[in-house]
């Protein structure tokens, strides 16, 4: 069975190491937080201006001058620091993050991501995305496999107004999980529980590879 | 001590006039000039371009001024937040000029620190790049970005002193310390305003120099856009 | 008779007015800051990092962490502020320093001015003196009129390395008071208690202009 | 929590290499990482080239590694103090490369911003131009400037905390904070070194994400250049 957006959560907290810097976007990324292991020890930016980012406040601790880049109130961890928009793509400009979680609406072979407008329907924009994208050393996207209609958003070429181009290394989705090949595609590396090979080859439109035995994920 | 301090919002804003390009601080609802958008949406000044990252939300933060179409561009790298901004957009009332959040920030900075352009990787690849120069810097392209000045800059600090110095709280600083220094003229709003001498030098994360007038604001709501809580 | 550089700081603390931001060089510019008179406000940037500096301080508040552009001891006073080197320049260059105050070895009629480098004698380097004169709008220079032995340094064109080209807007020398045109050439507005316009037209190798009669300073 | 210390100087320097590029904070001698330079000259390390605005005093600061012919290259903006530099440089045995003060301090920000490159009016129709693009903006004709990099960057805070946190003092400041986010590995010497968690977010001028190791300084001597009293 394909997995819900907590168990694609859960499957991304296990590549989260000791002593990593991770930025979290928007949607699944955020949730990631909550199943990060107990024994390591990560520091979490949020691009708003906060490194050291912890859980949720509790009802009495809540403050509206300390909230996340979702706009979500946050509290923060010892050995948290504070700074401005400017810093804080400064730090991601120059590589200091280890890692970077993103959803996405499409994702290509080549690692291309779109996640910022759809035209003459929907324009958040694309906040941090870009320069994230255009950055980090290590992009991982959290999506589903298929759009609501059944379309594969893993991709030959992205459809919708690009984010980045070659950028993403590894992709989650409700199916598998899958590194994006530097020469292109992607390779099939783990099954969802009860998800088969097929079911995934049937869902993506990009060119998947797959090689000898798929084990399931342990989540 | 040179004094910027004004004593009220109306005396902050009396020389905002139509057409002005503007700076907002504030990320979401966090760290907006309360005061000053409220006494904009009074006085109704019209035909203003706003520099801000987000675009508020329907009827709080600069969705006020949407909602009274005072608002002719925005300026911002992320709107997902507010409806009336998304159908003013799509049915073409509202122009709109979409940048990566990061590269909003450096052109906002760089207007304040006197570099009129500048490289970033950012965008390279995507619409933000149409027309714009790209570079080749250890094999990475990247794209030429100006300066972002305004007639006027508003932020919102925690502390403030009658020289013009300014202590943000939490995340509430994001986009004002840049902001206050890309202003020809920048206005100050501050929940608490002290004398000169009072603040810690040390401390102090917009020095006065940015700051040309300054006032305590009569009351913050500071309402909160996504409440969670454990 | 000519000024000292005590009376050459004396005349330039007129120009300093109420409200003014203030950046000092190393040398007579400095003395500047001894003769401001009381009831005005001002506050000297120093780019090192501080905007307020105030008088040296007495024996027992010596801070070694407390310095000024000279390297010299010095206070803050109420309202002053610390920054990194990054964010003094920032100010320096987006215009936000009503006036500065510097030295300088050579000044041409164009406005030209040269104070860091002697060819194959003395490298003291440029220090923050080529960002200032780059950017600052109101330029003003503290200087001897001649060399030790005798030659003019207000010139036709600067003959040591420049700083900066056609920046200077006034001369405060040991002889007299000077604006540098816009079209070029230094003209005499005010002699040195004693000077004549004779002694200021013998020591100047530059064009001068000596329109009507020229007022005798008042320090 | 993300640990940085390290137990001493040593070991915060132990795998500086012969011919490394290393920046140091500091303005004359307010704000130097005394102990590490100290360190550096005992371990005898070679052939450096330093990013530093000064250049030190005969005897103290980057004067010692002067003395001791450790440095082939300085990069600063002034060196009106140091005869040996001044000695070194005039016989050639120095490198030496003058850079306006202000151009130093931003191409050691973009270096840590991921930015490679700027405009500056800095220096333009000077010899810090030759070979350098110009291009005007607004009618003012500007210099292309690239990043600063170094290999280790070596920066003094007054407190820090386990998590690489630095706060600095005074005019202490300086070139410090920039030069911590230009290093590929920063090493922060401290005055006061305490746990996580027991400084103000608030007040932090550098966060721990660009400090590699730290450690608490033995000792400090602060020597002043130009004691002036009342």
């Amino acid at each position: 069975m394909a997995l819900d957006k907590y168990g694609i959560a859960k499957r991304i907290a296990q590549e989260v190491k000791d002593g990593y810097y991770v930025n979290l976007g928007i949607g699944i990324p955020t949730l990631v937080a909550n199943y990060i292991p107990s024994d390591i020890q990560v520091m979490l930016q949020s691009e708003n201006g906060l490194l050291g980012m912890g859980p949720f406040p509790t009802k009495d601790k809540v403050d509206p001058d300390m909230i996340n880049a979702g706009k979500q109130t946050v509290t923060t961890i010892d050995g948290a620091a504070l700074f401005n928009s400017a810093e804080s793509f400064a730090m991601i400009r120059s590589g200091k993050i280890d890692l970077t979680i993103l959803g996405a609406m499409e994702v290509s072979e080549q690692g291309d991501i779109a996640n910022w407008k759809i035209p003459g329907k929907m324009v958040k924009g694309m906040g941090g995305a870009m320069d994230l994208v255009a950055s980090a050393r290590n992009i991982i996207v959290a999506m589903q496999h298929t759009s609501k209609d059944g379309q594969s958003k893993l991709l030959k070429t992205c459809s919708l107004p690009i984010t980045g181009l070659h950028c993403v290394k590894k992709i989650f989705s409700d199916l598998g999980v899958f590194d994006v090949l530097p020469e292109g595609g992607f390779k099939l590396l783990e099954r969802a529980p009860g998800v088969s090979v097929e079911d995934i080859i049937q869902a993506t439109e990009g060119m998947l590879i797959v090689e000898g035995t798929i084990p399931e994920m342990k989540i | 001590m040179i004094n910027k301090t004004v004593t009220n919002v109306e005396e902050a804003i009396h020389d905002i006039h139509d057409g002005a390009t503007i700076m907002f601080g504030g990320f979401g609802l966090c760290g907006i000039p309360e005061n000053c958008i409220a006494a904009l949406q009074k006085r109704g000044t019209k035909n203003l371009t706003c520099i801000s990252n987000n675009a508020g939300v329907d009827g709080f933060g600069l969705g006020l001024l949407l909602a009274t179409r005072q608002i002719k561009k925005m300026i911002s790298s992320y709107v997902g937040e507010n409806h009336e901004f998304e159908k003013q957009l799509l049915s073409g009332e509202l122009e709109v000029e979409l940048l990566p959040q990061g590269t909003l920030a450096e052109r906002i900075r760089a207007g304040g620190a006197g570099i009129p352009a500048f490289y970033t990787p950012a965008g390279y690849g995507t619409e933000v790049a149409e027309g714009k120069e790209v570079r080749v810097f250890d094999g990475k392209p990247h794209l030429l970005e100006h300066w972002l000045r305004a007639d006027f800059s508003i932020v919102k600090a925690w502390k403030g002193d009658t020289a013009g110095n300014l202590i943000f709280k939490g995340t509430a600083r994001n986009f004002n310390p840049m902001m206050a220094t890309a202003g020809k003229i920048t206005i100050a709003e501050v929940e608490e305003l002290v004398p000169a001498g009072t603040l810690d030098p040390n401390h102090i994360h917009t020095p006065g120099i940015f700051v040309s007038r300054i006032f305590q604001g009569e009351q913050y709501e500071k309402r909160i856009e996504n409440l969670t809580t454990l």
